[in-house]
């Protein structure tokens, strides 16, 4: 349980923090004009990638979606590297050529972000299966939107995890939309029976609820390394921004994102459980609020200073020998 | 006649035909937009707006928004094809033909040979490429080749807007599958475009530029960039013709071949990854068609063999540029056997 | 009900015998060399095709697997036209040009025999869609095999039904293999669950009991006629034959054939079924069998009689124009 | 030496690989086959037998069956390679590539260059290819063209035993995506082929036949028919170097220029449909680069831009045949400027 260990808890902060200060910074430089590209921000669903990513460790892999950085900084990948990668700079952590919408770091078991819905299931049971066979004990989790979830990929995999009885975990993220659609349309059925259809549990959880998510992987996570195969997660929660930089989000209700920040927001609902029963003091996370901003101001101002890269960076990469 | 841009060539082309047969639908991700959400309806007419405004004036029941089920829905645009309807189908960046390709090449495409004839398949597959956005490797590519390999599949890329809204309409009144290519880069990009209908027949090419020097085939976005060097070089004495097929498939090789007879030097461009691709094409039916007129060895611009990559640097350096044209045309036209 | 109209019966009859027939001369044919590609034949499946056809018209659709005979004639095709297009010879259905695995017939609502596991289900919904837009009352019929259920098309077909609540039925005929591997490894879940995972019914049938399918067929179309969407049969049976001719079924179990057509043939079911009940006469049955197998007599000599296409043919039927 | 088929060839190359490093494992549907069933184990060895036998010597957690899921299942391999292992995955035939493109074309292909080299990917995809079985419009593709066009893939074609041993165990130790083309007109196919193992290096053609009038270069099952036409050929005073390039990506272009600098006269001959080929991904380039040695228009001999028939007469008439490729090679042989 997350409530009963300190650092847990403070590291559950700091990385849902550290993560909102990521998106929202990437949000404000981005209207200015100095972040090129597709860029889809995380802020408000800060607590699946961390809830989740809290049981993982290097030898274990998740598979990201579009919206990627918070997932890429739940998994323990480089914060300021990540931002140099988003500017499209050299000591970017894909040296500039992936961007956000291809953010990766398979050295942190990061599989990357993945510019085509539905792309990460096939790769993640990919991954598990390496577990599987390698007998490493490591699990992969799959990270899926509400949209991704009508996606063939996704759901063949469902069945191959099934099938072949591996390590994986499928965390749908819903957070109501895909671009402009409401998920109450477009997913016919639930997503806990479509898990149960397919034989494998499936849980729904409050994914505003840092404490309910870790919970409900712990045990998915935990059924996996048991060797007890795959599980599904459905989390319920919401994005602050629009589906890209960009969108007007005028398919939304007028005030629904300030309602969800005022009431719904999974940092303040985090600050106020454990300041309420005396695990942690509000002054210890100001404190926090307060690094994290500073750390975040030095990433920008690092990646705004890198060179971008060169004409010779354009042809290498593509093969290890040709 | 008015200023229009690529876009509103396109979403006009829709309209009007729309308009004129009940039988056409226009189908894709968020193509109205605000399904089931608590906003605004027609919340965003396609990614990039292109299909804004026709949901307001033909219903949900001809503007289908869809689940993010590229296979279920494309595939269901062949098969509405092929039982009565014309829908216009959009797979949002042609990028993502790797979800859904079957229904393309293997169903589409070959329904009339596998059954003999007895079958019409009038559908449009709208769909973006291109680099130049800074959207990557997944979001970036020209993968109008691998449809024009495809027997039974026609490819239509146009460069203009005038093009786009007379080959919308052809395509979709045309009753074989089409496969309609729109450069993400060009939807801002204005010309005059007559308000009523017309269409631009498939398999004809259009001569941009007139020269007895040099000829160069370019295609979609690289047109422009032909014209401007046929400009500067006009300037300087070299004379080029620029041939734009407009369609990949049908193409019009009788136009190049024609070209190539009185020129006797040939640059092809093309924003395509190198290998396989229609500069390869166009090249080598040149050298086995028009080989005793060619003068100088053909040369082809194209992108490194290398995916897109996002930083805008790279970028702009991946993508074939009026320089490299220009080269390529000087090295041509200066050569001597 | 099928029970209440000779009518029917008769004809239930007349078509299964029709196909089974025609499938165990292909069967036949093929051991002798004279029929090319591949074949999949149909035999012991012969209710499903039926039971679900007999309520189809010409202005329904069906979408048919590489399986593809005993739909084609349920449907009303040609028979003699589909015996010349499975020797690839002029005047075949297709002209000889698509064979056993494209025979299709597009003006009597066959959508073809598919060569792609999966094909058929996206096609399917895009007949209903036309019968939806163009108010024409009808219905499309997907059928599917237990393998080709976990083909991500198939998958994304019952979601896109169920958004657009399409009159789609999707048949799931679970023979128990696909090639070799059985269904109860490959297919996680159950295949009833996953419909009702994406919010449409699944009810299970007996595949050797057409009147069970019937009855089964009947409310999924008529509640698809009636504009409340899809829904999904698992039709339970067997083939009588490898997966295609030539293939050795090392992987069946020893005597399973021999049982499954002893015990479980729908056939014989029907026969003693309806002459218990005194509802046809075993004599009429008997009449039918002796026509049918003069008539596909009749169809292999014309077959075998009928010129193959020629070189003109090649270039034709590519496009309308080009 | 003992003569084994191509089918053996490959068989052996998995299997010795799969002896020598514990990481390699293959998947595919029915790849052992009769999972779950109730009679023999190991009842198919892949749809035509290449990998019977294997799941016997290295069980089930090496040789796994799957559902028909292909994008999940090539997905998974794809996965797999970057993080550990070298997954040697069966995309039984290759005209199944449309509902699985994806993670072929979009994840493997570019993994390395979209994480700025940081990924290697080890992962082979087996897959038929090719007309003459009677298996109709699709399952009788040759759709290497397709792949030769991405970036960040290689592609063998191997045409005989020989080299498909030694191709399987090089394709295997690379560290590259490679898409491994089997045509299943040759499975039974023999020649000598050595018991250990051994590896071809990609991107080095294999000059089958040396002949200083005409370069012949072809690909596949097509190299068999062109050494036929080479010897006949012979008799009349017509010599041909025959070039098998072995790999198509990367594709040695070398060896190829280096004839045509010689003989001056190119014939390529390619089962693919003839739009945006390989035949014209090799034509374009000697039109580009040998230009000055050409003493004759290239010809390229493919099948027509249809889809493939069933019917034996017409796909015999399909498929590039001997005497196109001799009509060809005279008609460059014969010509004068
Ligand atoms: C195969 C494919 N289809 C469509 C897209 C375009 N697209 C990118 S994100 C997106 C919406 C995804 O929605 P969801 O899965 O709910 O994720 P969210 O954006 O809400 O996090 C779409 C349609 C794509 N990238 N890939
Ligand atoms: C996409 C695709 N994958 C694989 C195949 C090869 N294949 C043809 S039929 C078949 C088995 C199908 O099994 P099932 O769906 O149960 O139908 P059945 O043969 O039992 O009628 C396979 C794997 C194919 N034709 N298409
Ligand atoms: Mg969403
Ligand atoms: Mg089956």
């Amino acid at each position: 349980m997350l409530q009963s260990n300190r650092q847990d808890l403070l590291k559950a902060y700091t990385q849902m923090r550290t993560i909102r200060e990521f998106e929202e910074r990437v949000h404000t430089e981005f209207a200015g004009g100095t972040i090129p590209g597709f860029v889809h921000l995380y802020a408000g669903e800060e607590a699946s990638a961390v809830g989740v990513c809290m049981h993982l460790g290097d030898k274990d892999h998740i598979g990201s979606t579009h919206r990627g950085h918070g997932h890429c900084i739940a998994k323990g990948c480089d914060v300021k590297a990540m931002m140099k990668e988003i500017y499209g700079r050299k000591g970017g952590l894909c040296g500039g050529k992936g961007g956000s919408m291809h953010i990766a770091d398979l050295s942190k078991g990061m599989m990357g972000a993945n510019g085509i819905v539905g792309g990460g299931p096939p790769l993640v049971c990919g991954a598990a299966l390496t577990a599987k066979t390698l007998k490493t004990g490591g699990v992969a989790v799959a990270f899926v939107g509400d949209g991704g979830s009508n996606q063939g990929t996704t759901l063949e995999s469902y069945n191959l995890a099934k099938v072949w009885n591996l390590p994986v975990i499928f965390v749908i993220e819903d957070n109501g939309y895909a671009e402009s659609t409401a998920s109450e349309w477009s997913v016919g059925g639930s997503q806990t029976k479509r898990a149960e259809a397919f034989g494998m549990p499936g849980t729904k959880v409050d994914g505003n609820d840092v404490f309910a998510i870790h919970e409900a992987a712990q045990e998915a996570i935990e059924r996996a390394r048991a060797g007890r195969g795959p599980s599904l997660l459905h989390v319920k929660l919401s994005r602050y921004f629009g589906h890209f930089e960009g969108d007007a989000m005028t398919y939304r209700a007028d005030g629904e994102v300030e309602a969800l920040r005022r009431d719904h927001d999974a940092l303040k609902i985090f600050r106020k459980r454990v300041t309420e029963a005396g695990l942690l003091e509000a002054g210890q996370l100001n404190e926090i609020d307060t690094d994290i901003a500073a750390f975040i101001d030095e990433a920008v101002a690092e990646a705004e200073a890198a060179p971008p890269p060169t004409g010779d960076d354009l042809l290498t990469d593509v093969y290890v020998s040709y | 006649m008015a200023k229009k841009s690529y876009r509103q060539a396109i979403n006009e082309a829709l309209a009007l035909e729309m308009r004129r047969d009940p039988t056409v639908i226009v189908m894709g991700e968020d193509n109205a937009g605000g399904m089931g959400a608590p906003g605004a309806d027609d919340a965003w007419g396609g990614v990039l707006g292109v299909t804004m405004g026709l949901m307001p004036e033909f219903g949900r029941e001809r503007v289908l928004d869809t689940p993010i089920s590229e296979s279920a829905f494309i595939g269901a645009a062949v098969g509405a094809a092929a039982t009565g309807l014309r829908p216009v189908a959009e797979l949002m960046f042609v990028d993502f033909m790797g979800v859904c390709f079957d229904q393309i090449f293997n169903q589409a495409a070959k329904f009339k040979y596998m059954f003999g004839g007895n079958a019409v398949t009038p559908v449009v597959i709208r769909t973006m490429y291109g680099a130049g956005f800074r959207a990557a490797s997944q979001h970036s590519q020209t993968l109008y080749p691998m449809f024009t390999h495809i027997p039974g599949l026609k490819v239509v890329v146009p460069s203009s807007p005038y093009d786009a809204k007379g080959l919308m309409i052809q395509a979709i009144r045309d009753d074989d599958p089409v496969i309609f290519f729109e450069h993400k880069v060009m939807y801002d990009i204005e010309e005059e475009v007559p308000d009523e209908a017309y269409t631009i027949p498939f398999g004809e090419a259009n001569l941009t530029r007139e020269g007895e020097d040099v000829t160069i085939v370019a295609i979609g976005r690289m047109v422009q960039f032909a014209n401007e060097v046929a400009d500067t070089l006009a300037k300087d004495g070299i004379n080029c013709s620029v041939i734009d097929p407009r369609t990949t498939s049908p193409l019009d090789m009788d136009t190049i071949l024609e070209s190539v007879e009185e020129t006797g030097r040939l640059v092809v461009v093309d924003e395509a990854s190198p290998r396989c691709n229609m500069a390869t094409d166009i090249s080598a039916a040149v050298a086995q068609h028009a080989f005793a007129a060619l003068k100088a060895p053909i040369r082809m611009v194209t992108p490194p063999h290398t995916p897109v990559p996002f930083a805008p640097q790279l970028e702009d350096l991946y993508v074939p540029n009026p320089a490299q044209i220009e080269t390529a045309v000087r090295a041509v036209a200066g050569y001597a056997r």
